[in-house]
């Protein structure tokens, strides 16, 4: 293994120095089908630092035990290893007890857990489950599910023309039937930013609690859940430089405690007889079987990483690029349609768009023959595209590897998307 | 074929730029969507089935360059054929597409033989079939709805 | 990286090349406490060969992207290795397609699956779920936890003094209400092995389902989930030369087919509108949101390791490994007691024993002060702990790259045991 | 002291094989159970508080060398101690054991000194505090039961 210093390159005057980052990120130095990688698909999935590779080698290498049940050094070491990731997350999130930090895979079964145990044993045929037009399925889905188990019914609140949810119209759904407010924190779609403390306010008036899925923020904003006011909060660690396999769920301890568990089975217990069985204090009551324990460790360097660069100087960074990037290809592409508001101070580094008459499709396969990574189709939102009125859309999303030049490069890749259309966008939009 | 870009032959953006039976067959005796959920793309084939002839046959819907340009070919294909040859044409482009199955070498591909491209693509191969497949599930139920008995078309 | 070579040392007339294979674990040639590493917990989680942990390096270093959703290059290569994972699973248990190999996070998740979807969808008030005296928790709670929910009950099918499961009792509660029957293939505590085929039989003439919990199995019997003749096999990565963070469970498909979805979000649906979905055909429809792409995809290499070993030698090393363990073990410390069978071709390389007097935990600590790493505790078995009439029991296990000197390391830490603790051991039992 | 195990100090061992007040009080005024459901350690914490003044106290059950010696030093500590004192001996060893919170100075540790040992090893630190844990909650409750006014032992 090369011998590598840990920590990310140190941000200055809020001004990331990407060229440096980038060394960090083994990927960015490949090729795809001859070019150099473009990678603008960061909302699917960040790319990740060797500070993350390196510790998951050195635990595989040199720590690895199962953790929390034994006595020998190694199972000691480890689990020390896995609470101190928890340390972390909680610190990076605002947290106010790493107890309150609960281990899953992604945030889609952090948000399952809620759903699943918050819900079902506290919503009730009749009540109201409020989710915004913006959510992800993962967000969605699950409370449909609750729902009908239930008989709750779901309220959708709706956006308004920059993609940003309507405050009128979401106070006005607000009611005592209201149970579960759940807001998707940054679209995925439209990079749009919920005003989650505000909400949150509404929603407590109402006597609801907030359930705030965080896939999108939590790897691009300066985080404090309490300052959010919410209840809940879900994120993924492979969209914010960590493994695949993890995620985490944050909740108030009074919420988390009263909670029955989700998943039951080995370390999440206290007593087990043959026929019942009592349950270990948060956060192991939520942890069922050995947990994913390299990655979580290994999740604990990227958040060094994303910590040493300060999620302000990251957050500016972004906003730049996106500005950039939407102005670039507003004046050279005049074909195209880009969703969503133009403020970067309510937006993320998302930019979702189309091509008239050009199926996104086809822009990605295009884009892709030469190394530049974007995503086409509906992005997990089926519902949303119906209301932007289209069948899909290409989507390039930007994190702090990012520069300007990808965007040149983006742009000159729709050029040739153009060059190929040019009949078909040039007739008038189907 | 010098700047030619090896997914979007002319003739692919030929069929792409003009659709070729595109719309809804109005009576139709079945109709089936196909879909690709993750990427949105939404076809839907309808078609009638008189005796044994298979026609007029349509599709309506979004899918990306390929996926409509076959769509397109499909009805072209199929049109005015008995249900086995229309079989066999799905089979054919199954096996040329996926490398699966038997081919129906008798079958002259024609301009059909520019979907080969998206074999070695696997992202793009369920949008070269998607008009196909819906295809062939729709002859299926405009069988099963006017009852005929009809011959294995299973080798 | 280094350049290695990617396969397992190959395995000549079924006798493993153990000096070979332990130069593929780093972590064999470590230290600890100033000790060469002497693991013997591998029950609790495998070490891991360079290959795996160079498979993980070699896909964040070059291959990552998310999967299932996009037309660029790195995401259909990554989709592509990652299905390939599952082929090889599939394979590695005789399943008879790939299709019904699902991804988990461990074998806890796979069996509450089972409970969950099939269980809830198919088990009612007055039914029984059977499960054997030897279950770990996460084939016993997440039982429990369905009995309770729809009034069903569980029902214990007893072992015998050897540990096995007494056939005669199994056939008796058998009944037209038994519904599941929930078999441990092979117990983390006493290494017993059950006959699944034959109780396989028996259940379903009664009309039962059959789960099986092969985390102990999977690792190291040659495996048939067809010759076993059970309905679901559950298993984890980590015990068997893979990443943490990864399980699976196999299926009927025809079962498979007709459950209701377990986790819900993104990657399992078919069409999603506001208030209601439709789902994906299977193995999609039980794996909601982003999967643990890469330890997925590493575990092939893990998978790989084992068939180019070959199952039938693994068994064949660890029987004899086993055997001569439990010789030396009683014949050098007479106040030792070893639980279950000593008949090897019937128990799997899991070696459980007290010393008179002496707790467990202090036992692994004076081993762990040489290197020597073993369990200690109930492992994940209270209930059976209270049958084998012990609070907590000493628990070595052994692997492919366990070698009979690392038995002899054993015999001498507890000797150092007994030096401690000779003037409580001399004592008639408490 | 040469060949002496550090953890396993022959004090510890003496402990772990003469334990002292081990059993059940009868009609106690409370009993607590300690327990580390992982490794199947149990014990049980049983006393009587007469006037102001504590005792006797019992344990009973199973654990480490560890946690019996530290059982027996608990019930040593405090029998015949005021409430304040026997809780101001907790406060001290979970501080002497965790290096969290404060300690009383004026306690003359003697024999519990010995456990200050676990305190690098997390893994046994919970055996270490288990009677001690107990003893504070079966306290509690037997002074919840007499229902007498007590004064608050916080600073
Ligand atoms: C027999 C048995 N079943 C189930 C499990 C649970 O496995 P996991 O913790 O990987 O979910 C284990 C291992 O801990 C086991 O030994
Ligand atoms: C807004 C949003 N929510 C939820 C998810 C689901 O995340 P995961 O797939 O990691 O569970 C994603 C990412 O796919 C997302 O962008």
């Amino acid at each position: 293994m090369i011998i590598t210093d840990k920590t990310a390159p140190v941000t200055e005057q809020h001004s990331l120095d990407v060229e440096a980052i980038r060394r960090d990120f083994p990927i960015l130095a490949t090729q795809v089908n001859g070019h150099a990688l473009v990678y603008l698909d960061s909302a699917a999935t960040s790319q990740k630092p060797r500070q993350m590779i390196d510790a998951l080698v050195a635990y595989y290498s040199g720590q690895n035990a199962n953790i929390h049940r034994a006595a020998h050094t190694l199972a000691s070491r480890a689990t020390e290893l896995y609470e101190t990731t928890r340390q972390k997350l909680a610190r990076f999130i605002g947290a106010p007890s790493p107890d309150e930090v609960i281990f899953t895979r992604n945030s889609t079964e952090s948000l399952n857990l809620v759903a699943g145990s918050w819900g079902t044993a506290n919503v009730h045929a009749g009540d109201e489950i409020i989710v915004t037009q913006v959510e992800h399925h993962s967000n969605l889905v699950p409370w449909q599910v609750l729902a009908q188990a239930t008989g709750a019914s779901i309220r959708v609140a709706a956006i308004d023309a920059h993609g940003l949810v309507d405050l009128d119209a979401y106070r006005s759904l607000l009611s005592p039937r209201t149970k579960v407010v759940a807001i998707t924190h940054m679209s995925n779609v439209l990079g749009t930013i919920a005003p989650v403390a505000e909400m949150s306010r509404l929603a407590h008036e109402a006597g609801a609690i907030v359930v705030v899925d965080g896939a999108q923020s939590a790897p691009h904003l300066p985080l404090d859940v309490l300052s959010l006011e919410c209840d809940f909060f879900a994120l993924s660690a492979h969209k914010m430089l960590g493994p695949t396999g993890v995620g985490a769920l944050w909740g108030r301890r009074a919420l988390l405690e009263a909670m029955p568990p989700f998943l039951t089975g080995g370390s999440m217990i206290g007593h087990v007889d043959w026929d019942r069985s009592t349950w270990a204090p948060i956060p192991q009551k939520f942890e069922a079987g050995t947990p994913n324990i390299a990655d979580v460790i290994a999740f604990g360097a990227s958040i060094d990483y994303l910590e040493a660069l300060g999620m302000e100087a990251v957050r500016h960074h972004e906003q730049e690029i996106t500005a950039y990037a939407i102005a670039t290809l507003r004046e050279r592409h005049p074909a195209i349609t880009i969703y969503g508001t133009d403020d970067t101070s309510v937006r993320g580094g998302v930019v979702t768009f189309n091509i008239r008459n050009v199926h996104p499709h086809d822009i990605s396969e295009i884009l892709d023959e030469r190394g530049i990574a974007i995503r086409a189709g509906q992005h997990c939102a089926h519902p949303l595209h119906k209301i932007l009125g289209t069948g899909a859309t290409a989507r390039a999303s930007f994190y702090l590897y990012n520069l300007n030049r990808e965007v040149d490069a983006l742009s000159e890749g729709l050029a040739r998307v153009e060059t190929v259309f040019r009949r078909v966008i040039d007739r008038p939009a189907r | 074929m010098t700047d030619q870009n090896p997914l979007y032959q002319d003739i692919i953006l030929e069929y792409y730029e003009y659709p070729r039976n595109r719309g809804r067959v109005e009576d139709a005796d079945a109709c089936c969507q196909g879909n690709n959920p993750s990427c949105g793309d939404d076809l839907t084939v309808s078609l009638k089935v008189d005796q044994a002839t298979i026609g007029p046959v349509m599709w309506d819907g979004h899918a990306c360059a390929i996926g409509e340009a076959s769509a397109s070919m499909m009805t072209e294909a199929v049109t005015s054929q008995s249900a086995d040859t229309a079989r066999a044409w799905v089979k054919t482009v199954r096996a040329m597409i996926t490398g699966r199955g038997d081919a129906d070498e008798t079958l002259e591909l024609g301009d059909i033989e520019s979907l080969r491209v998206v074999r070695n693509r696997p992202a793009r191969v369920k949008c070269a079939l998607l008009a196909w497949e819906a295809f062939d599930e729709a002859l299926t139920l405009a069988e099963a709805v006017h009852a005929r008995p009809r011959e294995s078309t299973d080798a």
